[in-house]
């Protein structure tokens, strides 16, 4: 099995879905003859050509307004919102039209659209090149939401969202880009939106992340391990819809839950699946469900040392963890 | 009458002619009916067509149903008519029926949508529909098809910015659609001097690359006229055109409205005297296409027709309360 | 004190805010001549003029995006968006801008805008004219979120609004506007955003709720008492930044809670109040948290079997808490 | 030398037209020093004014920065020089240092923002400040203050829903606002013939019910001239214009670019011909206004300028992280 970076599985997995379906189109700013300001639809203008891989005027309402059309109509457009900052201009689009085509007709339109957005901070971009934007959307029924974290899954997720049905937010974590490689396959395979992953096993607490920090969250358990401390840790990837299923019984396990993401906490992702354990899971809780995440602040500075004061790091990470445990 | 009539010179047959009258008049009929059930509390909301019946009449002649997608907005009643839909269908809408096309009920009236005619699916939000109309000409062109995308909005709703990040979008692609602006002069309460910086929406089309063309829209054959043009351009590779038509609103906004608040009733009754209801029947008398005895019979049958739909439409079955989780997502995926 | 109804109420307070301080001004679609489609700002139009009352153009965006720009240099503008539903367009300018402004420019700048929407469903208004947006802004630091449920509280907390020095989204429930009537003083009074209120004491159950369903709350609540149940029911008033303390406190006060909101429940309001509980006060609790809420659908249909089966009713809400308090 | 020199004509004297030419090399050379701290890895990121300072410099020296509130986008250097900003403010906030004016280093460098200096605090997302400013134009009309204000943005982002929606309202109400499009042919690497369905942005003006002016962005005193009389206009309550000032990007669109994928260098160097620096240096020695000499001393106090404000940002405290939590609110509320 190659070996692939988070980035290059996406667009393997985009180059595969296009040249498997010639339903399948790439629009969005910069991602023709520049393949992208991340690079990720690199290659793709040249191998399918620009009927295909279609430059947009700047104007986000418009790209996913006018892919919303197309997919009504039986396309399947893959629209790249340049930074997941620049999706609020196209709010009304998503959460007015492509969340309700299907409900509203009755069953009798739909829209297959995938809309991608690099999201994420500690790269120095500052409030605006950095949000987190994820639970925006997760309230919204009709949304599906895909948040992979490692290359496999970025791949196999995206294709399944390419064939969805319905329209998928999907969402790269900017800081994931270059910074692992693993085994991805080759040939055709998804994975299932919907689907949670248990990324270890543990028997005193159970951190439950997704994204970036999932990894610094894996950190952590290892860091934790030598202390004899074992960590359950399970990777949402999906967060529209949660998997309840996982969910509840990653928690019951070992009855101490941590909740981590990099967005910040009043009303995040974290909210909802931290409700959702009090609500189905009570009586098998040894602990407080703890939550860790950016602060209320709203968003990452430039300074750098406030940027970093603002992300979640290993430390902060081992110690909220750490402090589970103890309890 | 020596003059060949207008609609011939067109490319309209009398027929045609003929049946444009018959959908302005069913449009008015329907819409009428619905304003009497709301008032006797029968349904909770109308909102109307009256007075842009002939600017959408013409408008829809001048589309071919069996390959042009239109994305109408919740007055195009007249235009969804003549795209097939009937007066059982859209008083099955009113009362919210599950039989009704549109959407099952699950939308107030108004909102239009019916895969099977090619009539997109419409929400409240304004001017949502003009990007995707540019999609379905973008899904045109990349797959060498020669259909059209038409979509009709009002003249404040040309202030939302999707009005005009979708015109440019398709004036850079050079996209088969119609930008066709039916302009009532009002926006609920808000006059258009109030509304436009401009003088006419079709001034801004030059902001977008292409032609932007003003008519009457009290005269359904002007507005036929100078719609096939933009069709026949559009169709041919020659990108889009918005079209402006100028009517006016004979009725409140809406049925939760009351406009003696803001428009004096003499230039209601001013407007009236355009009606192209009006004017074309009295075109089409001149012309001996037809008689006054054929135009009763017409409005007669029609009567016949709104009563046999509302009478269908108030006994049909009302939804399930089971179904209100249905459609949500597919049912299957993958 | 004159007796008024919450519509009434609202008008009120607007009219004595623009009295009071002629840098508060109006705008929005049809509030001028014709006094708003609810006829909120009937008569404020001919006693302040049409600079004062400004008719905007219908776009969202822009009467968002204009009254951020008089807020910067000085002014108080209280842009009404016609439906709660139609404040989408205007998310980018609220969530980067509004939210934003003061943090960005350290303190330099600052936005004191309140944005009024009415909200809520009921009235058959089907997809776009009855849903709740609260918990799309729920989550965005540099926003204030006020949903009174009383007239008073809706004119306490309207001039409030006014005079907060930072953006404050105002939503109205539309279902309550000429719902009832009750004392509201004449003179100048606040009341002051970010306080919850009780409503009535109980020992058996806690009920947290806001906005129109909170009379289902009260009324359910009767008539539990009547079967020897007492219940506790918070107000929440403001939904950023919540009342921890009032919510922290009504929970232990009984250990069994139930949240109750019109809108859906996934990543609702309710799961940041029960994540809060969950991380605070679990040990207090005696029963899992519960939450009563709209259904995973995008939006209440027309047709009023579908409406009334998507909207919260008084024996909905007395069947829940009832098996709480059994629980 | 008999004919008044221009910038004279125009109503600038020689001082001014001096302090312009001080203003566009000071911004050229904070420019080009910010690359290299970039590419020797001292700051994380750049963009650029390069090619753009003769518009600036231009449209500045029309407004009064006493009154008049400027809203400027991320290549307005040479603008908010002009406005009272220095080498050191802005490299203060190139390497993020909290005692920068625009935000305390919280923004990407570019982010400009002064409330003693009208300089409205800017972000990211283009064109959220095109109604901001229109909102300011608002509130000097209803205050009765003689106030214009300004507004930039690249041609890429006149395509934004926020650009239509705020010249409309501007349009509608006449309010004292210049819209300043600074057409540099491309967004990132998208062309202005794939951006624009249009040949000029200013063709959009009409659209709103104002005058739409191109002006060569590459000279000062042509961008001044235009501007005057639109600051004037609007100042004397004559409404909006559209000022569209055709530059070009002489650099990369960032330090994160690579502008060899997507135009020539041929391109590049010919476009550097026009470069308003060596125009206007060329003009004001042809007219006698300043001597090879006279223009060596300034480019050398300058080049000292930035190079003691290089010293200055980078030797500056850095941002405590406590600070993080400060200014999310107003401290006390009532
Ligand atoms: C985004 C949005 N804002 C506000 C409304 C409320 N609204 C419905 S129709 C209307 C006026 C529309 O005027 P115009 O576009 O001229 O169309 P007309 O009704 O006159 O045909 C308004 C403000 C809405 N439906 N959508
Ligand atoms: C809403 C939004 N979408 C995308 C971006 C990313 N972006 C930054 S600058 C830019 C191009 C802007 O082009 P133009 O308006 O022509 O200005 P120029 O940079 O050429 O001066 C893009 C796409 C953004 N900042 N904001
Ligand atoms: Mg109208
Ligand atoms: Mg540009």
């Amino acid at each position: 099995m190659p070996v692939r970076q988070y980035i290059e599985a996406i667009h393997d997995g985009l180059s595969a879905e296009m040249a498997a379906d010639d339903r399948v189109f790439v629009l969005g700013e910069d991602v023709g003859v520049r393949g992208g300001v991340f690079r990720v639809t690199s290659g793709l203008f040249e191998q399918f050509g620009e009927a295909r891989v279609v430059d947009t005027p700047l104007a986000e309402s418009a790209i996913v307004g006018v892919a919303i059309g197309a997919a009504a109509v039986g396309m399947r457009p893959v629209a790249e919102i340049q930074f997941a900052d620049f999706i609020l201009p196209a709010m009304n689009q998503i959460v007015s039209e492509a969340a309700k085509m299907r409900y509203r007709s009755n069953g009798d339109w739909s829209c297959p659209l995938v809309v991608r957005a690099p999201y994420g901070g500690g790269i120095h971009g500052a409030l605006y090149h950095s949000q987190s934007v994820e639970a925006l959307f997760a309230h919204v029924p009709g949304l599906k939401i895909a948040t992979p974290a490692t290359p496999a899954d970025a791949k196999g997720m995206l294709r399944a969202a390419i064939r969805d049905p319905d329209p998928v937010l999907f969402f790269e974590h900017k800081k994931l880009y270059r910074l692992l490689k693993e085994d991805v396959p080759d040939e055709d395979y998804i994975v299932p939106l919907g689907k949670a992953a248990v990324r270890r096993q543990g028997d005193d607490i159970t951190v439950i992340s997704y994204g970036y920090v999932l990894h610094l969250v894996l950190e952590a358990a290892d860091r934790l391990a030598s202390e004899g401390i074992t960590t359950e840790v399970l990777d949402l990837r999906t967060l529209r819809p949660l998997d309840e299923e996982a969910i509840l019984s990653a928690a019951r396990k070992t009855g101490k839950v941590l909740i981590v993401h990099e967005d910040n906490k009043v009303a995040g992702v974290g909210a909802e699946v931290s409700a959702m354990i009090a609500e189905k899971a009570l009586f098998d809780l040894d602990a407080p469900i703890a939550r860790l995440a950016g602060p209320e602040v709203p968003a990452m500075p430039f300074a750098p040392p406030l940027e970093r004061a603002y992300l979640l790091d290993v430390e902060k990470v081992t110690n909220a963890m750490r402090e589970l445990a103890r309890f | 009458m020596t003059e060949t009539p207008r609609h011939r010179s067109y490319g309209l047959t009398d027929e045609q002619v003929v049946e444009m009258y018959r959908y302005m008049v069913l449009a008015r009929k329907v819409d009428e009916r619905m304003w009497l059930l709301n008032r006797s509390g029968k349904i909770p909301f109308v909102i109307s067509c009256q007075g842009q019946e002939g600017a959408q009449a013409g408008a829809a002649f001048a589309l071919n149903p069996k390959k042009d997608y239109i994305a109408p907005y919740y007055r195009d009643l007249c235009m969804v008519l003549a795209y097939g839909h009937t007066a059982r269908t859209e008083l099955l809408a009113a009362f919210g029926k599950p039989e009704d096309p549109n959407s099952g009920g699950r939308q107030m009236p108004g909102h239009y949508g019916d895969r099977s005619r090619r009539i997109l699916t419409g929400s409240s939000p304004v001017s949502t529909q003009i990007p995707h109309a540019v999609g379905i000409a973008l899904a045109n062109k990349m797959r060498g098809e020669d259909g059209v995308a038409y979509v009709s909005f009002g003249e404040g709703s040309s202030n939302q910015g999707d009005f005009h990040e979708a015109a440019n979008f398709a004036g850079v692609h050079k996209l088969p659609v119609i930008f066709f602006c039916e302009n009532n002069r009002y926006a609920i309460s808000v006059p258009q001097d109030k509304q436009l910086g401009c003088i006419n929406v079709a001034d801004r089309a030059i902001g977008y690359g292409f032609e932007g063309v003003v008519v009457d829209g009290m005269e359904p054959l002007e507005v036929y006229r100078v719609m096939k043009g933009a069709v026949e351009k559009a169709r041919a590779g020659g990108g889009p055109t918005l079209v402006e038509a100028k009517t006016y609103r004979l009725v409140p906004h809406s049925s939760d409205d009351d406009d003696r608040a803001y428009r004096s009733r003499e230039e209601v009754e001013e407007a009236k005297r355009t009606d192209s209801l009006v004017r074309m029947k009295a075109y089409l008398l001149e012309n001996g296409v037809l008689t006054e005895a054929e135009e009763a019979d017409l409005v007669a049958a029609i009567q016949e027709e709104v009563n046999e739909a509302t009478q269908y439409a108030e006994q049909a079955a009302s939804a399930d309360p089971g179904t209100l989780f249905d459609h949500v997502y597919a049912k299957e995926v993958l």
